[in-house]
């Protein structure tokens, strides 16, 4: 099957839903177009949270009760539906449920980072990197005489590999790259990134909260080392992250967190560890977040992650074509043409972006503005905030058409 | 709807941003101060003669960066304190600026329209009580 | 107005509000009695969540618009009920929302412990200390050449205090404490182990796992440094834990997760810290939980936490005096007529605990049968295993009646 | 309903449980091998007489403390391993053991039902190949 047998979203039907999406502010219709920042639930993913809670909610891993099995197994099962969505063949012992994509790099920073790296050692990061893991990092680094090292950002927002292959050498222990930018919208070469690292014998650890909502993400294909990504960024719950890794390096990391269900046999001298993935989800897990999570990705493969893709890219060019009207709007990231994932971030040159996403909020429209938890890329770009607009299955180019309609309400305001 | 968006650029805020009054320096301020506001990137720099005596505000003078909401209240502010006596200064609390501002600020806004506000006082504070403030921040 | 106003709990009247209650199975209804594991969700809780996911569902914090103000808002004064629940004072700034009591013992253990303590440095805990808090001081204490000491447990069940006061002593850094004991019910005296700690200038953590859910806990009474507790065994979420802790305390410790949210400025180079609590809340935070966890303070309040305690001391008084009966029951923890939480763990002579649960299950009688995340305290005890008959709101004599019966065909069968 | 309960306590089963069969110790054993379910804290022990040829198991006994579904486990399995070829043992595997207990297992209780089998696996291989196992567990 071509690829131009995909049809383009149905988004009439999915935005049935979605509830939300029928709220009024003001007399209008919400445009929400804060989905980088979080998605909204379609009903069958709720409807599958209060399922569990009005039905088979338990505690798992012990209990020899029918609840408890159901919960049990529902929840162990979750493991392998998203070790599946990401093509992870090892299954359940690969997927660590988390409580979002900061936490899944936190783990590895400490449970790996803070056991394994020390002064010479450099942990190699992008200037794009969100700072769930440049801070992180950072501080790994600063705790254990490592040093951190920033590929350096193009001015049409793709990495310069040239000055990745410099920077990525022998003394590189890991290599960590958001796969794409919730700033820029660049989709980063993470495949090639990932045999840069391998040849150096340095990990790569991939953050996928902007690439696994929104395409086909296989981590095999890309030999990631690890993964990560949020619930609550691709149609599923809050309070719910994943760390993929490799079943080998888990299988050797030390435990993170400490507590009930993560431990094997326990003396008041000492204790051993379970099994993967349990040795890293210490105490009572985020166990319905993960039932509801392997729901949502039932939902997005129902839906059809290449789709979502195509939906996603085609929606970011056209709000590129219709922003660049008027000349008084700088766009961050790749230009018009290049692939990128469903967002834009931009500045109106006469508003500054927090005024302008509060007068956009008076027609409904709902776009974010700030920093993105981007700060040292914002500063390199010389601009303190951008505005971002960004997408997901149920948004459509009447929306974006709207956005650009309270965008000229803006400029008329402060002209 | 809740309030926000053009509500809270009435004619006066978006008049005090675009010609913000009393900016620039003033030479031999009695006291200068600095203040961010980092999620947003809004900055004040504010400052301040008092009258010999040191109980009247004499002059002020601005220069900032950031959005609509920060920059007017600066402005709005350094016409209000000229000649306001620095004990009234140092009591001016988050009512008596949205009450300057005229509108409904939105609480997600409150921290940009104090900004200017925080950066006096704590200016003040720091020259009467040799307070230990570097550099203000408005947080939550 | 005196104790003896309060009434006993409508128990027909709660039950209305579960759903799960009404399941049967092989014909027999549902008997729930693994409560301290976790408990059931109301409907007012569950509709919260929907609610939530339906109509206010954004990220927090940072937006402007419409939608992430209301779920900013709520998610903040979350907090604020939170802290009127247990009587913190300084409201927001002391509260931490977690995923669970195992992370918030983990984020004192890291943020606090992994910087503070040394060798010669002495962390006390109980014997009968819950897995969450013994392995994660062991395993800290281990990385930082601290020694862990353990106020030993009693014949009937209550802490050794002459054993406290000679334990904790000048080197004493921290006292750990389960303020309800998940295993023997023991209510300790954490207010007179804080007096003790604070002596001695140690900081005293008391795990209220099993408190807060089921009797009225005033952090500041107790004078406790630090308190943790889970959403989901006090009639809300999974995925939600809250650490209490002193402001002045939060304030000077260093962040424990990084990313974003919990930042201020960042650079490149370094990074600066966030107010409380959000310092310790990085990456997107467990929004949906912290607002149904503050309908389920408010579901709690409505029905008297003073009430909740009797409810559940008389079901477990009642327990023990029925269990008693044939002689061949051994009950752990306190005897017939101190008070108690909750709950009973016992074991019947003739039949393995975990026989035991699965028999009881036939009889859809839910209950739990293992080491309850206290295996050195099972081991003290000689028995490998027990079974455990848990409370809570919703819970009858009459399905205490029907737990003795299954028991009693166990025994029979077993015979 | 689901699996589990008194379906899973037939006759059989208890009747191993209460009466074991082949308990104790061999004197001179070809191998011995222990093993546990931490969780649970089912143990087993099992000593393994082996015909001179070593292709063909003679004697068996076990020791054990634990619940009926392992204890009975251990003792039907030492009842079969009498006169079984040694490759047949090292084939057997989880559903072999739900035969032969002729019950269904909740997935709850499998590891109480595979520890037998796993510890005269894990003993065989340690004796045939020099494995580096010090005591079996079973998880999940
Ligand atoms: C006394 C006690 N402490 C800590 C915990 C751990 O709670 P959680 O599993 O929610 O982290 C529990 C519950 O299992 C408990 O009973
Ligand atoms: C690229 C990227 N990485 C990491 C994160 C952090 O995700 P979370 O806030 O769910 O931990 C985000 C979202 O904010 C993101 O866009």
């Amino acid at each position: 099957m071509g690829q131009t047998d995909i049809e383009p979203l149905d988004v009439a039907a999915i935005r049935e839903e979605y509830p939300i999406l029928r709220r009024e502010f003001g007399g209008e219709q919400l445009v929400y177009l804060d989905n980088a920042a979080t998605t909204q639930t379609p009903d069958r993913v709720v409807d599958t949270i209060a399922h569990y809670y009005r039905h088979t909610n338990a505690n798992v891993h012990r209990g020899l009760h029918q609840l408890s099995q159901e919960a049990s197994i529902a929840y162990e099962e979750a493991h392998d539906r998203v070790a599946e969505f990401i093509g992870a063949s090892g299954g359940r012992e690969e997927i660590v449920f988390t409580k979002n994509t900061t936490e899944s790099e936190n783990l590895v920073a400490y449970a790996w980072g803070l056991n394994e790296l020390g002064p010479g050692d450099e942990v190699v990061l992008t200037e794009m990197e969100h700072h769930a893991s440049l801070v992180t990092w950072q501080q790994i680094c600063k705790k254990t005489g490592a040093t951190c090292r920033y590929i350096e950002v193009e001015e049409d927002g793709t990495l310069d590999m040239d000055h990745a292959r410099e920077l990525i050498g022998d003394d590189t222990a890991m290599v960590n790259v958001v796969h794409v930018s919730n700033t820029l919208g660049t989709v980063n070469p993470v495949s090639e990134l990932a045999d840069i690292a391998h040849d150096h014998g340095a990990y790569i650890f991939v953050d996928g909260a902007q690439s696994v909502p929104n395409r086909p993400v296989d981590v095999e294909a890309i030999d990631a080392d690890f993964l990560a990504f949020s619930g609550h960024k691709m149609a599923g719950p809050t309070g719910i992250g994943v760390l993929y890794g490799k079943k080998h390096i888990l299988e050797e990391m030390e435990p993170y967190l400490y507590g009930g269900m993560m431990i094997n046999k326990v003396t008041f001298e000492d204790s051993t560890w379970h099994d993967l993935p349990w040795k890293f989800e210490a105490g009572t897990p985020v166990i319905c977040q993960g039932i509801a999570l392997a729901e949502a990705c039932d939902y997005l493969d129902d839906i059809g992650m290449e789709a979502i893709r195509r939906h996603e890219n085609e929606l970011a060019q056209y709000t590129i074509e219709q922003l660049d009207g008027e000349g008084d709007i700088d766009i961050l990231g790749p230009p018009a043409g290049v692939e990128r994932g469903g967002l834009v971030s931009f500045n109106l040159n006469s508003v500054h972006a927090h005024d302008l996403s509060s007068i956009l909020n008076d027609s409904a429209v709902a776009i974010r503005a700030g920093d993105h938890c981007t700060q040292p890329l914002h500063d390199k770009l010389g601009v303190p905030a951008s505005a971002r607009a960004s997408f997901y299955v149920y948004n459509s180019r009447e929306e974006v058409d709207k956005l650009i309609e309270a965008i000229d309400d803006a400029r008329q305001l402060f002209a | 709807m809740g309030i926000g968006g053009s509500d809270m650029y009435r004619q006066q805020i978006l008049d005090h941003y675009k010609n913000p009054r009393n900016t620039g320096e003033l030479e031999n301020p009695t006291f200068t101060h600095v203040g961010e506001n980092p999620m947003c990137g809004d900055e004040i720099r504010m400052d301040v003669v008092l009258s010999e005596d040191e109980e009247t505000i004499e002059r002020v003078a601005f220069r900032g960066d950031g959005c609509a909401i920060s920059q007017a209240s600066a402005s709005m502010l350094s016409e209000r304190l000229h000649g306001m006596a620095v004990d009234e200064l140092r009591e001016l609390d988050r009512d008596d600026i949205v009450d300057m501002l005229g509108v409904d600020i939105s609480p997600m806004r409150i921290k940009c329209a104090v900004l200017a506000e925080k950066v006096a006082q704590d200016g003040a504070d720091i020259y009467f009580d040799e307070l230990d403030i570097d550099r203000t921040t408005t947080e939550d």
